[in-house]
């Protein structure tokens, strides 16, 4: 195993050991609550459901539908964030 | 030797951010994603069946009332044409 | 026009459209005799004509005077049943 390898291997590990990729993700879905994300996705649901009538749509269908702009609706401010949290844990737990 | 280790490491942390941020994102949004698409499907099914609810009761409602006008006034008729015989029979 | 509004349109056109309406309404009207509603209501026309005196009533006197009574004498059972039937034939004919 490569060195790189190695190391990315030993981060994952510390991500779940430690709770942070459990806390990263629910970082991130608090953050897409809080920036009115999940309403715009609700309202495109709706739309997609009365535009193409409920009884031809499958959950899988509008999932395919919504998925596009879900996620393009993400923030970049979000996005910025989630990296800052990301690369601050990753330089306090990856020393040389 | 020193400088240029800590430059490769510095280029494969933000790499790594980069491709671990992206994962996650990708996790979390899907996610939602069909979270959303499950609880509207069922949100929008449960409207319906209020709606055919409401309208099943409306048109019984309906189909009662214009059934009771008929037969009510048809009734009326009757019962009216009945006594008024009985009454010219009586007359005569 | 309304959602309910469409719904109830479209209610009714398929319970036209598949005959269902009209046997709907022989149903009722055989249910109303079947429980005594039409014989109690004739009696309580006989009454009224009675009491008003029969060159004092006229049709729609008569229609005016004995339709309360005939709505609060149609049982809650037939109601039932008629929105029963209604409802079975929805399930079945679920294409609104």
């Amino acid at each position: 195993m490569s060195k790189e390898a190695q190391m990315r291997a030993a981060i994952n590990q510390k991500l779940i050991e430690m709770g942070e990729r459990e806390r990263l993700k629910e970082l991130l879905r608090a953050k897409l609550v809080e920036c009115g994300w999940r309403d715009q996705l609700k309202a495109h649901c709706k739309d997609v459901i009365r535009e193409k009538g409920l009884e031809h749509v499958t959950v899988e269908d509008l999932v395919t539908e919504i998925t596009p702009k879900g996620r393009a609706l993400v923030p970049d401010s979000v996005k910025k964030e989630l990296l800052q949290r990301i690369r601050a844990f990753l330089a306090q737990h990856s020393a040389l | 030797e020193e400088a240029l280790r800590k430059q490769e490491h510095e280029a494969f942390l933000a790499r790594f951010s980069n491709e671990l941020c992206a994962e996650i994102s990708e996790d979390v949004l899907s996610e939602c994603i069909k979270q959303a698409a499950d609880s509207e499907i069922k949100f929008a099914l449960e409207e319906k069946a209020v709606c055919i609810a409401r309208g099943s009761e409306a048109v019984c409602g309906t189909l009662i009332e214009e059934i009771l006008a008929q037969e009510i006034s048809q009734m009326a008729q009757e019962v009216l044409d009945i006594e008024l015989g009985r009454v010219h029979k009586f007359l005569k």
